[in-house]
């Protein structure tokens, strides 16, 4: 076991699958040399040269088109999108090639690529250095979208995203690299090395795609958050006073209903997090499942806590993001339902 | 300071449907007289490739100059009869999608000389990224029609389960990529693989294919950039047909500049090649392909031809443009050079080149015969409903087994009610 | 008053607004000289001038990046983009850009823009001419998303899109473009002409965005649609005996939510209907709204009948489309809970 | 055929931190060698611009050739004015960066001559599309640094309301678009405005830069595609730091070509300029703007400078260059060789310099001192916070109106309960 950051964590799982599978190849804008403008590919040029680890020109959707045809020809690139705000250029090359590759050959071409890209705000990064554009992905069949919230999981899961046969996005939510932020943006920051989930073993492991975390048991409300709202919603849980049960979801699609049904059944009621803006986020997703399985067992309308539908302001940042208090109120009007 | 107004430039063909067909300033430099030089050439030393054209076959049907690939006769006939065949294929197929035994087809006539002599001078092991015109690349590796017929009617057989359109061929037995309804799409995605190939220490290399309407997507100066940063082991080719549905090529860009020229500004080696010479087509794409297995990276080819065909069974071209242009094409028709040639060198014959048209209309029907023996589209209905929700991803999800369930219901349901 | 079919009635819209208005031009793909690959721009060159009614590259990104730079100038540049399965590359222009362009500049730059698409399958028309990607857009906000379900509609909010100071996506269900197809394939299609709503003013007129049309009243359950659904929906409603309320929403984004309250309040019980796949569709987010406004109203769990989570597969369309048949099955399924 | 493995180039700068630095392989032709054509000129008479380098300033401080633009004593020492401003600003931006009082910051060390010299060949009305580093153009455009600095300090005063990444800045007044965080986005939008002018019979020009990184982009093709194909009165510059970032230029192939001869392929003029040689800037913006005012379309622009500066206050760029290299380019900077012109011809003094710049850095703290008095990055915190839901739309719509109520409920609340 080492104490890991949520970057170095990242960077131990493209170590080891460089070093399990020589197929494993990482490129992206500034990765090489320099080891990425968040540092998360550190070191691995050296490591293993700049044929199997380099940057890419500024281009993500040669990125990702270079990186579709890679996985045709038998390799696992990862590739880095320096920021998910970014992504869109790549966006015809994930949604109707990668996504769809499989399908339309009938198994005969696929495109086993992870994209790792950095999601979220809250380090005043204004409108294009903190969006989570994850519910536009989570549309398409045949990608899988997930989001870690801790370096434990981070490294398992990317693992297992490199080693899918499928395309993984996988978002990495930058305000938690760190440490657990859990909102309260005015106090210092807990590092990860004092953190349980910073305890994370140097050799392989991984964590199966489509399992959510049950993070805090609880018994009256479930609420259902991923990325650095999990460490919002464990602080809101705490200081609503209400015996909440917080789950992780980790991986968006696949997604890990039956954890939710059961814990909404139990409970009664429901709040859904999420910094992405609400209209269509991916929280609407979760709402309608849960109403769907657990109707007859919910006591009040579910609740969402999300991002305004608005872009993100700069300097208005702290009034966007959903912190703990919004979520500790959500907590407690459902409970008063 | 000048302030008199500014205008609008709007491109627009010399001629419209009513027009006499107007070739005029087409300029067809004689056959010959364009140097070939090494595969391992500097590209700034070959710039202006981009401005010339490559034509072996002169207008006597003789091969001349230094790009004559000096094939055997042999490889000359069998080129014919990729041709020959290909063109046979489109007729009967476009036929019956007028009949109504399937929803779409797209011909490539006219650009036979492309997919044919390209697939014979790369390797069987290179790896193809075409877009949806060149046909003749699967005819000359050696599909088999049936196979490509299957796909078309969507029947039992098709090998991508009636999912795709027809046409959109994928055959990873014949290094024949999954064709894509995006346009350009495939670019990139062909200097990856040969990225791939190039990190693997293989010794294959890949092609791609656009046309000239689709150099216009972002897709190609990605490829083009990333061919050219890392060297990629990749053939680059740009069909000029001069239309792209409605629209001609000056409106993507062609009015200003020749395609080819497009590779220079990314320091990559272009040749501009008659795309109707079956000898010139195999010779610059030996050359790129030369180039590209020795590490010298990629080449862009534009073949300059004429999209005698409707766009697709969709479009009529009469619409815009004049009906006339096809016949007309100042670099005539790839077929019927090469027989020419053939004829000229005294190695075929007008009867000789009717009997291989009937032996290739057979083989068509023939294997047409196989096709529909599987269901043509609609008929019989499809009868496997539940693939459908098989490879959105290599195990089949959760969701997607409920979906499938319920679909399966729902059809069980509607017999039982008679809907 | 005229008979016209779809097309004829967003030609007109075209047509009107770009005769009141000099800064309205039309450009795209195959619209200047041949009027389109479905024909909605026929006749508009030759009457105005290939300076207002132009071809395009063929590049998605660069049409609407440069309809983002006229309308920067001052005027009201209305594009088409063949099919909205191609829509993907220009995906950053619109978000990043034409969406958040009057937010970024506090006002002082804006995009009002249209972008016209044709969407939906039950063509032929295989994965790649089939695709309703509207929930990727109503995600967005600074994007307003329209979808019409008949002549009359499509003109007069054609119009008001065109007028729209900011950047409006108007879909088009191609498979209503000649008749209101109500999912029966089997069965001849009704062409506009013997249709009320093929009544078509040839002058001006508009129609707000932001407003749902009861197409049937009714007092059991709540049918909400759009596009081409809205006539598999009154089809699926008839065929189903049950006195339900079918609602065609018009405009996804602004939404007519109090139409929707309203009527869920009064019938308590619901089924959302599109065409899109159904993780993370439009749907959702109706359902959402739904049960948070009308918790206490619902009788059952709201249902969504849409496309399968898979692509549009060309041989069984008609096992993908949501036809009248599994659409009234769901209002019966509702009714028995 | 050959079958030596094939292997993938990766393109690599030549020195690294802790190697000495070495730029022997910058070619730098002398000043005035290069022929001024007229600029109504056929572009393909132009292809060989995209390797010259024009180039004005001698060594010696003297303006020589046929591109020297002949600008007076007092236009040259207002260009000088501008970048030494531009300069102090940047350098007192970045401080006040470090001392927390703001986010972000980006400076345009050592590119100066390249926004100040444009924005003053340019005509005032024209339309600029920047990237984050041509706040030159702001500057020569007169716009009180107040404003931006307002902007950079998201305080009571900024134009963007706290919306906007410091120094993303907007201004319509002063022709300058918003400023995106996305990469190369404005360049079509540049051509777009350009086609609108021209459309609206207009004679106002449009401008757009990108860095050579951004190149590589979609966006870029986009531009010169509808540039070229709809003849756009647009000036298209690259501005080529030899940096994106950490990446070198070679990544956005650089080393296979200059970004000038990006536009051969595209049929559009180019002209490759010395980016720090202010007489150069001028010359070839004027020539270009000529062009476009007259109808003659789009050129591209590649100025050939270096990123003197850290990419943005996030950067370090000792990680991954030498330190020295800076010092060392070999074609010095802006400011030091339009000064030794001036002196040169005898319109300057070093005195006179020394004065200007103590003028200069005054200048920046009064009008600091005026907008530290509107607050500094959340000092105090804004006060608006219902202003984030304006200008989604241009009305605010019933959603936003119920959020917007929510957020300031929650505020209250928070403040109540004294959260
Ligand atoms: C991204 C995208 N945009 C638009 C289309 C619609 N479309 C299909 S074929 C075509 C014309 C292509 O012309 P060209 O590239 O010249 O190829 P050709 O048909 O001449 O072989 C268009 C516009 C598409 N399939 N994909
Ligand atoms: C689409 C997009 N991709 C990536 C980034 C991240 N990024 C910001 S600046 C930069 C480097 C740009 O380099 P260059 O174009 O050379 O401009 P310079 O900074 O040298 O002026 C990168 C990669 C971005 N802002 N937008
Ligand atoms: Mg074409
Ligand atoms: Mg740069």
């Amino acid at each position: 076991m080492a104490r890991m950051n949520m970057i170095q964590a990242i960077n131990s799982a493209m170590d080891i699958a460089m070093e399990r599978d020589p197929n494993v190849l990482v490129f992206g804008e500034d990765v090489g040399y320099f080891g990425g403008v968040f540092r998360a590919t550190a070191g691995l040029q050296k490591k293993y040269g700049k044929r199997r680890c380099f940057d890419a020109p500024i281009s993500e959707g040669g990125i990702v088109g270079a990186a579709v045809g890679m996985g045709v020809y038998g390799l696992r690139p990862v590739v880095e999108i320096q920021f998910s705000d970014y992504i869109y250029p790549a966006f015809d090359q994930l949604v109707s090639e990668a996504a769809r590759l499989r399908y339309r050959s009938a198994g005969g071409f696929t495109a086993p690529l992870t994209v790792r890209t950095p999601v979220g705000g809250g380090i005043f990064g204004g409108q294009t250095h903190s969006q989570s554009p994850e519910a536009i992905f989570t549309h398409v069949c045949g990608l899988t979208s997930i989001m870690p919230s801790n370096p434990y999981d981070a490294k398992g899961l990317l693992l297992s995203a490199i080693e899918d046969d499928d395309p993984v996005i996988f978002f990495e939510p930058k305000r938690i690299y760190n440490g657990p932020f859990d909102g309260h943006h005015d106090r210092p920051l807990t590092p990860w090395t004092k953190h349980d989930l910073g305890e994370v073993p140097e050799e392989y492991y991984k964590i199966e795609l489509g399992k959510a975390k049950i993070v805090r048991p609880g018994e009256k409300v479930t609420v259902i958050c991923y990325g650095t709202m999990v460490h919002v919603c464990l602080a809101a849980a705490e200081e609503s006073g209400i015996d909440a049960e917080v789950i992780d979801l980790r991986s968006l699609l696949p997604l890990d209903l039956d954890c939710l049904v059961t814990s909404v059944k139990k409970t009664g009621r429901c709040v859904i997090v999420h910094e992405a803006t609400k209209t269509c986020g991916y929280g609407a997703e979760l709402v309608s499942l849960i109403q769907e399985h657990c109707f007859y067992h919910l006591e009040a309308p579910i609740e969402r806590v999300t991002g305004w539908d608005t872009p993100y302001p700069h300097a208005y940042e702290w009034d966007y993001f959903p912190g703990p208090y919004r979520v500790s109120r959500a907590i407690k009007k459902v409970m008063e339902e | 300071m000048k302030t008199a107004p500014l205008s609008l430039h709007i491109p627009e063909p010399k001629t419209r449907p009513g027009d006499l067909v107007d070739f005029s300033d087409i300029q067809i430099p004689a056959a010959g007289i364009v140097a070939r030089p090494a595969s391992d050439i500097d590209a700034a030393a070959m710039r202006d490739y981009a401005y010339a054209l490559i034509r072996v076959l002169d207008d006597k049907g003789q091969a001349v100059g230094e790009w004559n690939p000096k094939l055997s006769a042999d490889t000359l006939r069998l080129g014919l009869r990729h041709m020959v065949l290909t063109r046979e294929f489109d007729e009967r197929m476009m036929k019956l999608q007028r009949q109504g035994k399937t929803s779409f087809y797209i011909k490539c006539t006219g650009e036979e000389a492309i997919g044919v002599a390209q697939a014979m001078a790369l390797d069987d092991k290179d790896m193809l990224f075409p877009s949806y015109r060149q046909q003749g690349l699967l005819v000359a590796r050696g599909c088999p029609l049936v196979r490509l017929m299957n796909q078309i009617f969507s029947n039992t057989q098709d090998n991508l389960k009636g999912r795709q359109l027809p046409i959109m061929y994928s055959e990873p037995d014949y290094g024949f990529f999954s064709i894509s309804g995006n346009l350009g799409t495939q670019y990139p995605q062909a200097v990856g693989w040969a990225m791939a190939s190039a990190y693997s220490g293989d010794t294959r290399i890949a092609a791609g294919w656009v046309g000239d309407g689709s150099t216009a997507e972002g897709d190609f100066h990605y490829a083009l950039t990333f061919a050219s940063v890392y060297r990629a082991p990749v053939v680059l080719n740009v069909v000029n047909n001069q239309w792209a549905i409605s629209t001609f090529q000056g409106m993507a860009g062609g009015e200003q500049a020749t395609f080819a020229a497009r590779a220079v500004g990314y320091g990559l080696p272009a040749l501009r090649v008659d795309g109707n010479d079956f000898l010139a087509v195999y010779a610059a794409t030996e050359w790129a392909a030369e180039r590209a297995r020795n590490n010298h990276g990629a080449t862009l080819i534009e073949l300059y031809t004429y999209r005698a065909a409707p766009h697709s069974s969709s479009d009529d071209p009469a619409a815009y443009r004049p009906a006339e242009e096809a016949k007309n094409w100042p670099l005539g028709e790839p077929i019927e050079r090469l027989k020419k040639h053939l004829i000229a060198i005294g190695e075929w014959s007008e009867e000789r080149h009717a009997a291989l048209v009937t032996e290739m209309t057979e083989r068509v029907m023939e294997q047409l015969k196989e096709a529909s023996s599987h269901g043509t589209l609609g008929n019989p209905p499809p009868n496997d409903p539940g693939s459908m929700f098989e490879d959105v991803l290599k195990e089949v999800p959760g969701r997607l087994l409920i979906q499938r369930e319920e679909m399966l219901a729902l059809r069980a349901a509607a017999a039982q009610e008679g809907v």
